[in-house]
């Protein structure tokens, strides 16, 4: 049996801006065991970014808050660790990647010392061992060792990116959060950026969450995958389940949304309308007033998650029996 | 301040320790110190031996001098009349400051301690030019091997020798030990230059400085008042008025000029800039100047009389007009009063605050209605108060900026300048004042006293007339 | 057959940098027919927005001839110009950067009308822009808006708009989808399908998303570092690419689906700098297959039957 | 055959009953409306107008601020003097009131003429770019490096010392900070998509500058100005320190503030007033300008 | 790198060209006989007239300027018209008092504002944050004469601590610095604030965060060496500010420095001190950008790579 590593129940985040709330995150539960790799999708401003920075402690506050909830880490809840607790967790046991290589170094250290600097404040090490594991990482990302002493604007965006996944990776964490971590790249790029994340997963048996809005790439790297919308995860189903039994209508109208290299179709079906405005989200399910199935009541009515089995989870009141498909 | 040094504090920097780079009273008031002239003109204004003990006049064109012997100078050379010849002939040919001794025709030294001048044209005020700072005796050979740097390398026969200049801040001078009257009573004199008033009192007060010139008129009480602080107050030889320009309309009306001299009232004045540190004006030359006439009546202040010369003059309706200063905040204060006095007799006045240069050389052309200056008769003698301001052919930046031209001023400014009965001199001056007065080409204002903030401790100071005080007494 | 409504013969743009001359569009050579669809992919930098902008003149081109119905426009004076302008237009990638924060969705929709003196009146210009809003799907109380206003599917919306305004013939498209999320990408795709085939407009759809070029495109062009290395229908593409870039290139692309895992080819490396290039193909150094000559020789774009162009020293 | 017209039906409604054209000010404005700070610097600025365009009804200038009182001079606070008198006997209070519209009218003056010119100067410096660029900047450079002092003297002694010309040697000595301002903007909103789209519609270059290069590139300025006109008014008393200032008597606040300072220690209220007057008008320019910045700054705007 | 600096040094000739030709102009055209101001108000004209004369101030304007021109470039700056004296060492017997205040004022200024802007900037919107914006706004909206008067009626008169005015030691120039230091500061403060909070956004921050950096070494290890590039350049201009001197503070404290020389010179029309003034000014600031633009490379290794 594999063990569950990390455990997030009800989690609940806002951003309290002058312009109103912001409901990033709304409840979700999310489970996930070591060495598994779940895919954490949706679009712009689903609340992907936001989920990870609530595991991490680091949502910006303010304006953000975590309002409830709890994610329970090998057994601990974090949202009930100290502040230094939580900084020992960080980079160690838990490691993030962001977004933007570009933006996620620092400009004026060199990479040598932005990797050295996580291994020193996690395990006891001297400046020189430290510089030595280092280079150890580097070379691990493909990188060789003796440009430890670059400064990140000397790396193309590739070789930053493997920087940072170096950085991650350093102290051997139990989980690592991906954001977004290739979608800056070039598509070759991010193949071998990929490529070599997977390999390097396997090799340390991290557990990962990746987030993307990309289905393609949560095909090649996860092994489940939770779909999110506004701050809702509606979808939440293995690989196989989700890929060849979607069941969430916005699920469904995301596939038909992308076009399909492998077949042609003239015409792309895209869901309809626009994403919510998050300081003022639908009552009801919502996705309602995108979806072509709603009905009166979805405009009234949460869904509940309903377990298809398996772990396939879906909140859409189709599967509660209050709608017909 | 240490025992030993006398700090004296004015409100700017010398600008050249050569007596022929410049004439301006900060730099005379360091020099009076390093330098001795031929003669001096004491704080009583009677002229005394200086490097000359002796002078007679040989003819009516030539002077004889004879040189105290034995006098050293800072770098241990002795005077002689060589230098004396030297320092006159440099002096001649300086730009600066020939203008003072234009009289001279040559000088001659026959014997180490004679020295003769010789003179273009008679000129009765002689001894008073020759007792001008700008008069003193350099050290021909110090002044040859510092060459253009001579002004800040000074060699005199003065109580205090030159230390240092940290230029903007301070002047140090140091006891002259060979100093041909004794030594200072004090080792060393710093001038520090501090620019504004206020601070000059307060460094007073605070005990940063000894000795305080020019404290401002509004601190003078505060100086009074204070348990460890003096504060000495005498008449001065500067005299301030407003002057008209003579070649413009209405100016050339003398019933308008006379309107405007009724129309001020200077008591005022006096109270509200000088604090009452001022004597009300009435002749062009300050009482303590050789050739003023006391006779001259207080011009009254009289607002029905001005305005009935301004009708008979045909400006029954007041007229408009400017008045310049320059930028000087006691002459913008003069000016802002005078503004409000003329309005009550309907003269509408537009003040117009101009930069130093540009000051002198537009008023020396004359495109200026009426003006404020001031004018020190250094030399204490009437000619040098008298000659430049109203004889005719000073017009213009010579000194003559209201214009004025009179035949009979410039018969009188003539004729006493060569002559060398003093008494006749004496009528001659009276004469000239009472003309002046009553073409009034200028409204005399005030002769302003002039003071000096000093600490206790501070012993045997005297003001000179003349502003450039000695400190070769001074003890502390 | 179809007419070519654009050629473009050996076009070069060099930019003068710091250290050197970039060859950001270096001999590139196509053709797009009437009423069809060119896509253009390749890295970023390879020289796409460069290539869209030159043949736009919004660059003025170093060297090679840009022929629009038959006419070279780089010898266009001023005012043929200005008239091009109407024929041929462009929609920007990023759509809060080609708006003008501080205009209103109708004045930057009648900017062009105004200019071009295409409307006689206001109430003309008033009713020409409601219909332009309309055919593009934007909602009349959008009328006075401000860009900073609305979503980036809506802005995208007013960016077409814009240029359809002047009934152009040409659209250059410099990625116009990438900066959306996938189910507005699709909505535009759409829409911009839609438009071509009501106004018969030909468009050169630049992108680096090849799931997208390919729904789109009727011909694709493929360019490396400046150059085109491989040119044919979109179909052919797919189905035999030739070149080993794009070969790598399609193996690359994630597929969002299970059932065919396809051997990826990793490439080695990255793009290398475009300023001064070496002689030679300028992908040998990433390439699987690089032979000496390869080092030395530029390969000639040629065609290798059936309209398949191709700029390679090893497909025979 | 490619000459479509697109053709729709005529929806009917008129374009009038559509949402009402909101300027992008307004936005500006509401944020600004919730910046506390700023709306008290807005308050403080409209008060002194206020007392500055009511002054007459306040306090009638030849009366109260220009006439002497020599027998009343530097007297303290009092019930018929709120700031108490100055050396003249004049009231305080007027001549502050009073001084509001002429310091008040050289800042903003002055800013304007600096604006004006230097707008036009890095405006052209930077769309022309290359030779005129450096023509311009390097020019620049050199009136940089000219005493502000100097140049004021200059302007002064040979045009005379009336307000206007106070106004112009305050103003064209800060030309070079707002050329070098709207350059730096003009530069980076060049290069913008929108600008490219404007020349792809065929917009000669006059058009852009003035529809779309110039509404943009003013926010900054907007905010300089507001800063810049407190800097104008700290120089202007400077000026009137080393008295190059307003004429005499006319009130104006920095020579009032240079004016009393030799009345420092006995009369206190006559520096002290005028100096907590220019204060508290920088402040809160200070706090205008800032709040501006805020609401102005793409940044903050999501 | 020397390439670049002697590129930079070498950029400034025509800059000075420019420069001495304007002063001189204006110099020349204003009112104002320099050879009137020397004698005084009282010298007669033919004095005048003869100096003039020996000044070569008859000459055209041009054979006037390009004599100065040619005599600069031999080294010969000329003598001041009003104390004989030559200018240059003129100009560098003051420069100490300069330099010392411009440091310490530069100094006081850093020592208060780049802690205070960055607590404020971590801080943001709490009441340290709008407390010292208040007193950094106070700073700069004190009139700098003022303020030195209240802080030597403070300072040196009712508590006695410190001299009231002049120059020599250490206590003199504590209260002409504070003056001074005081509105750099605030400008320093507000100028740290903004950089901070606009580094804090960067994701590196959070990068470092979520490596668990401890939070103060966030803030200086990771974010002030990022910050710190918009500070230097306004501690730079500034510094090269108050080199220019600082004319309203100096004459308060009677501190001899350049900027009074400077305004002096111009008073009295003292056309070689005011050129060589300019000249100096001009040199010193164009070195002080250019020793800022040098210390950026040294942070920024961005920019360095580009001097290469
Ligand atoms: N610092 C913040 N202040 C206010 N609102 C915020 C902040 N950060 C995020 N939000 C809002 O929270 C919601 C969720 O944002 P989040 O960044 O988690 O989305 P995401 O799924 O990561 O989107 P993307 O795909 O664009 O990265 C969005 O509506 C966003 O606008
Ligand atoms: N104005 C310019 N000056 C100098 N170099 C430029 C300029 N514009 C583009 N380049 C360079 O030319 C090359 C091609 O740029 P271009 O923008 O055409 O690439 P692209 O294929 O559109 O890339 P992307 O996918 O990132 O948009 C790049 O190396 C770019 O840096
Ligand atoms: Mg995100
Ligand atoms: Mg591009
Ligand atoms: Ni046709």
């Amino acid at each position: 049996m594999k063990e569950k590593l990390l455990d997030i129940q009800n989690l609940t985040i806002h951003y309290i801006t002058e312009d109103g709330t912001v409901k990033a995150v709304n409840g979700i539960d999310i489970q996930l065991n070591s060495g598994e790799t779940l895919g954490l999708v949706g679009e712009t401003g689903a609340g992907k970014t936001t989920t990870a920075l609530g595991i991490m402690r680091l949502v910006p506050n303010p304006p953000g808050k975590i309002m409830g909830g709890r994610i329970i880490f090998e057994g601990k809840d974090l949202l009930e660790l100290s502040e230094e607790e939580m900084r020992k967790i960080r980079g160690n046991k838990i490691s993030m990647i962001f977004q933007d290589p570009m933006t996620s170094l620092n400009p004026v250290m060199t990479v040598g010392e932005q990797i050295a600097e996580v291994i020193q404040i996690h395990q006891k090490l001297n400046d020189k061992e430290a510089l030595e594991k280092a280079k150890e990482m580097l070379e691990l990302v493909g990188i060789p060792g003796v440009r430890h002493s670059n400064y990140p604007h000397e790396f193309s965006g590739g070789m930053k990116q493997r920087v940072v996944i170096a950085i991650a990776l350093a102290c051997n964490p139990q989980l690592l959060i991906a954001d977004e971590p290739t979608t800056a790249l070039d598509v070759t790029i991010q193949a071998q950026v990929l490529e070599m994340m997977k390999k390097l997963k396997e090799e340390f048996n991290t557990a990962m969450i990746l987030i993307t809005h990309d289905l393609g790439v949560v095909a090649e790297v996860c092994d489940k995958v939770a779909i999110m919308y506004a701050g809702e995860i509606i979808e939440y189903a293995s690989i196989e389940d989700l890929y060849n039994n979607p069941k969430h209508p916005y699920t469904i109208g995301l596939f038909g949304s992308i076009p399909n290299i492998e077949e042609d179709v003239e015409r792309l079906n895209p869901i309809k309308g626009l994403m919510p405005d998050p300081t003022n989200l639908p009552s009801g399910c919502p996705f309602h007033p995108r979806c072509p199935k709603a009905k009166d009541i979805c405009k009234e009515q949460v869904p509940a998650t309903t377990d298809l089995g398996n772990g396939h989870k879906v909140r859409c009141l189709i599967y509660q029996g209050l709608v017909e498909a | 301040g240490e025992p030993d040094t006398l700090i004296v504090a004015q409100g700017a920097d010398a600008r050249s320790l050569d007596p022929h780079a410049t004439n301006d009273q900060p730099s005379s008031r360091v020099m009076k110190q390093i330098y001795n002239t031929l003669v001096v003109m004491d704080e009583n204004m009677n002229i005394v031996p200086g490097l000359a003990t002796d002078w007679q006049q040989i003819d009516e064109l030539t002077w004889e001098f004879t040189l105290r012997q034995g006098v050293k100078f800072h770098n241990g050379e002795e005077l002689k009349a060589s230098d004396v010849k030297f320092t006159l002939d440099r002096m001649v040919a300086s730009g600066q400051v020939a203008h003072i001794v234009s009289f001279i025709e040559s000088v001659e030294a026959p014997e180490d301690y004679k020295v003769i001048i010789n003179l273009k044209e008679p000129f009765a005020p002689i001894l008073a030019h020759l007792a001008h700072t700008a008069a003193s005796i350099l050290n021909e050979k110090a002044v040859t091997e510092a060459g253009d740097d001579y002004g800040t390398k000074p060699v005199g026969t003065g109580p205090f020798k030159f230390v240092s200049w940290q230029s903007g801040d301070r002047i140090t001078l140091e006891a002259f030990e060979d100093h041909f009257a004794g030594a200072p009573k004090v080792k060393r004199v710093v001038f520090r230059n501090i620019t504004e008033g206020t601070n000059r009192t307060i460094a007073l007060e605070t005990g940063e400085v000894d000795i305080a010139y020019d404290i401002e008129p509004i601190d003078k009480r505060k100086v009074i008042d204070h348990p460890d602080l003096n504060l000495i107050e005498e008449p001065s030889l500067s005299m301030a008025y407003i002057g008209f320009n003579m070649n413009r309309e209405p100016f050339n009306i003398k019933e308008v000029r006379q309107a405007i001299n009724y129309a001020i009232n200077r008591q005022d004045i006096i109270d509200a800039v000088l604090y009452g540190a001022g004597q009300i004006g009435t002749s062009p030359i300050a009482p303590q100047v050789f050739g003023f006439n006391p006779n001259i009546k207080e011009s009254e202040y009289n607002v029905e009389k001005a305005k009935e010369l301004l009708k008979q003059a045909g400006f029954e309706n007041g007229f408009k007009t400017t008045i310049w200063t320059n930028d000087n905040p006691v002459r913008i204060q003069i000016a802002t009063i005078v503004q409000s006095q003329l309005r009550d007799v309907g003269i509408d006045v537009t003040i117009e605050t101009l930069e130093w240069g540009a000051y002198l050389d537009r008023t020396a052309r004359g495109e200026h209605d009426m003006f404020i200056l001031g004018w020190v008769t250094v030399t204490g003698d009437a000619d040098y108060g008298l000659y430049a301001l109203y004889h005719s052919t000073q017009k213009g930046g010579a000194g003559n900026r209201t214009f004025f031209e009179n035949s009979r001023v410039d018969e009188i400014l003539d004729q006493a300048r060569v002559s060398i009965d003093f008494e006749e001199r004496e009528r001659l001056y009276h004469e000239a004042q009472e003309i002046i007065v009553e073409e009034a080409p200028a409204a005399i204002l005030y002769y302003s006293t002039q003071n000096v903030g000093l600490n206790k401790q501070v012993q045997g100071f005297k003001l000179h007339p003349a502003g450039h005080h000695s400190l070769f007494g001074v003890s502390k | 057959m179809a007419e070519k409504l654009l050629e473009v013969k050996n076009l070069k743009k060099y930019f003068k940098v710091k250290n050197g001359l970039l060859h950001a569009v270096d001999d590139v050579n196509f053709f797009i027919n009437k009423g069809e669809t060119l896509g253009v992919v390749g890295e970023s930098g390879c020289g796409k927005s460069t290539t869209g902008r030159v043949v736009l003149r919004l660059l003025e081109a170093t060297d090679g001839e840009i022929l629009f119905e038959g006419n070279d426009i780089r010898k266009y004076n001023r005012r043929q110009l200005r008239n091009l302008r109407k024929e041929m237009q462009i929609i920007f990638q990023d759509p809060f950067a080609s708006l003008n924060p501080r205009m209103t969705v109708s004045e930057i929709i009648a900017e062009p009308l105004i200019i071009h003196k295409l409307v006689k009146n206001k109430t003309e210009l008033d009713q020409r822009v409601s219909e332009l809003m309309e055919t593009v799907g934007l909602a009349e109380r959008l009328y006075n808006s401000y860009p900073h206003e609305l979503d980036g599917g809506r802005r995208q919306r007013i960016g077409i708009a814009r240029a359809l305004a002047v009934n152009p013939k040409f659209i250059v498209c410099d990625e116009p989808v990438s900066a959306l999320d996938v189910s507005i990408q699709a909505q535009i795709l759409n829409l911009m399908q839609d438009l071509q085939e009501e106004f018969g407009l030909t468009y050169m759809f630049i992108t680096h998303d090849l799931s997208v070029v390919k729904h789109i495109s009727d011909n694709i062009m493929v360019m490396y570092l400046g150059q085109v290395v491989e040119l044919t229908s979109s179909k052919e593409l797919f189905k035999n690419p030739l070149h080993p870039y794009t070969q790598a290139l399609l193996s690359a692309i994630p597929v969002p689906s299970l059932t065919r895992k396809r051997e990826r080819i990793i490439l080695k490396g990255e793009i290398s700098s475009p300023i001064n290039p070496e002689p030679g193909c300028r992908f040998a150094k990433r390439c699987n297959y690089a032979t000496d000559r390869c080092f030395k020789e530029n390969p000639e774009l040629r065609d290798v039957g059936n309209g398949h162009f191709i700029a390679c020293h090893l497909v025979k | 055959m490619n000459n479509v017209v697109v053709k729709t039906p005529n929806t009917g409604i008129s374009p009038k009953q559509k949402t009402k054209k909101r300027s992008l000010w307004a936005e500006v404005v509401r944020r600004m409306v919730k910046n506390k700070m700023a709306m008290l610097g807005l308050a403080i600025i409209l008060i002194l107008v206020l007392l500055a365009v009511f002054a007459e009804v306040i306090a009638p200038y030849e009366e109260v601020a220009i006439k002497q009182n020599l027998s009343n001079r530097l007297q303290g606070p009092s019930r018929e003097h709120w700031l108490g008198t100055d050396e003249f006997g004049r009231d305080i209070f007027a001549r502050l009131i009073h001084g509001a519209r002429v310091s008040l009218q050289v800042g903003i003056v002055a800013v304007g003429i600096a604006i004006f010119i230097g707008g036009s100067l890095g405006a052209i410096a930077g769309y022309y770019g290359g030779r005129v660029d450096n023509i311009i900047m390097r020019a620049m450079d050199i009136f940089l490096a000219i005493p502000s002092i100097l140049l004021a003297i200059a302007i002064v002694s040979a045009l005379g010392s009336s307000l206007f010309n106070l106004m112009l040697a305050v103003g064209i000595s800060s030309v070079p900070s707002y050329a070098r301002i709207v350059r730096a903007s003009v530069l980076s909103i060049r290069e913008q998509e929108f600008v490219e789209a404007a020349k792809a519609i065929g917009a000669n270059d006059f058009t852009i500058i003035l529809k779309h290069i110039i509404p943009n590139s003013l926010a900054p300025v907007i905010v300089q100005g507001t800063l810049g006109v407190a800097g104008a008014i700290l120089s202007t008393a400077g000026l009137s320190f080393i008295g190059l200032g307003i004429q005499p008597p006319a009130p104006e606040w920095g020579s009032m503030l240079s004016g009393g300072r030799a009345y420092l220690r006995d009369a206190w209220h006559v520096t002290t007033f005028p100096g907590l007057t220019i204060m508290i008008t920088i402040l809160a320019l200070n706090l205008l300008g800032d709040g501006l910045r805020d609401a102005l700054d793409p940044k903050l705007k999501q | 790198m020397a390439k670049y600096i002697l590129k930079r040094l070498l950029m400034l000739i025509p800059v000075i060209l420019g420069v001495t030709f304007i002063v001189f102009s204006i110099m020349y055209m204003t009112p104002g006989d320099p050879a009137q101001m020397m004698l005084g108000e009282n010298a007669p004209e033919e004095a005048v007239e003869a100096l003039r004369e020996e000044m070569g101030l008859n000459d055209p304007f041009l054979v006037q300027y390009f004599r100065f021109i040619g005599n600069a470039a031999r080294g010969n700056f000329g003598r001041s018209y009003i104390s004989k004296k030559e200018v240059v060492p003129e100009i560098i017997g003051r420069f100490p008092a300069t330099l010392q205040l411009a440091f310490f004022g530069v100094l006081i200024a850093i020592i208060i504002g780049i802690p205070v802007g960055i607590i404020s900037a971590t801080r943001q919107y709490s009441i340290f944050d709008s407390v010292s914006m208040f007193f950094a706004l106070l700073g700069v909206s004190m009139p700098n004469f003022w303020q030195g008067l209240m802080l030597i009626l403070i300072f040196a008169v009712n508590l006695r601590w410190l001299p009231s005015s002049g120059y020599g030691s250490f206590q003199h120039i504590i209260l002409p610095a504070l003056t001074l230091g005081t509105s750099a500061a605030a400008i320093i403060t507000r100028m740290t604030r903004s950089s901070m909070l606009e580094v804090i956004r960067q994701d590196y921050i959070r990068t470092a965060r979520a490596k668990g950096v401890a939070e103060n070494k966030v803030i200086i290890k990771h974010a002030l060496k990022n910050a710190l590039i918009p500070v230097i350049t306004v501690v730079g201009l500034q510094f090269g500010y108050l080199l220019g001197g600082a004319v309203l503070t100096e004459t308060v404290f009677s501190w001899p420095g350049i900027g009074r020389l400077l305004v002096e010179a111009i008073r009295q029309k003292d056309t070689p001190m005011v050129q060589a003034c300019v000249i100096f000014i001009a040199v010193t600031f164009s070195i002080v950008n250019l020793a800022i633009d040098i210390l950026y490379a040294f942070i920024d290794p961005r920019i360095k790579s580009q001097y290469k």
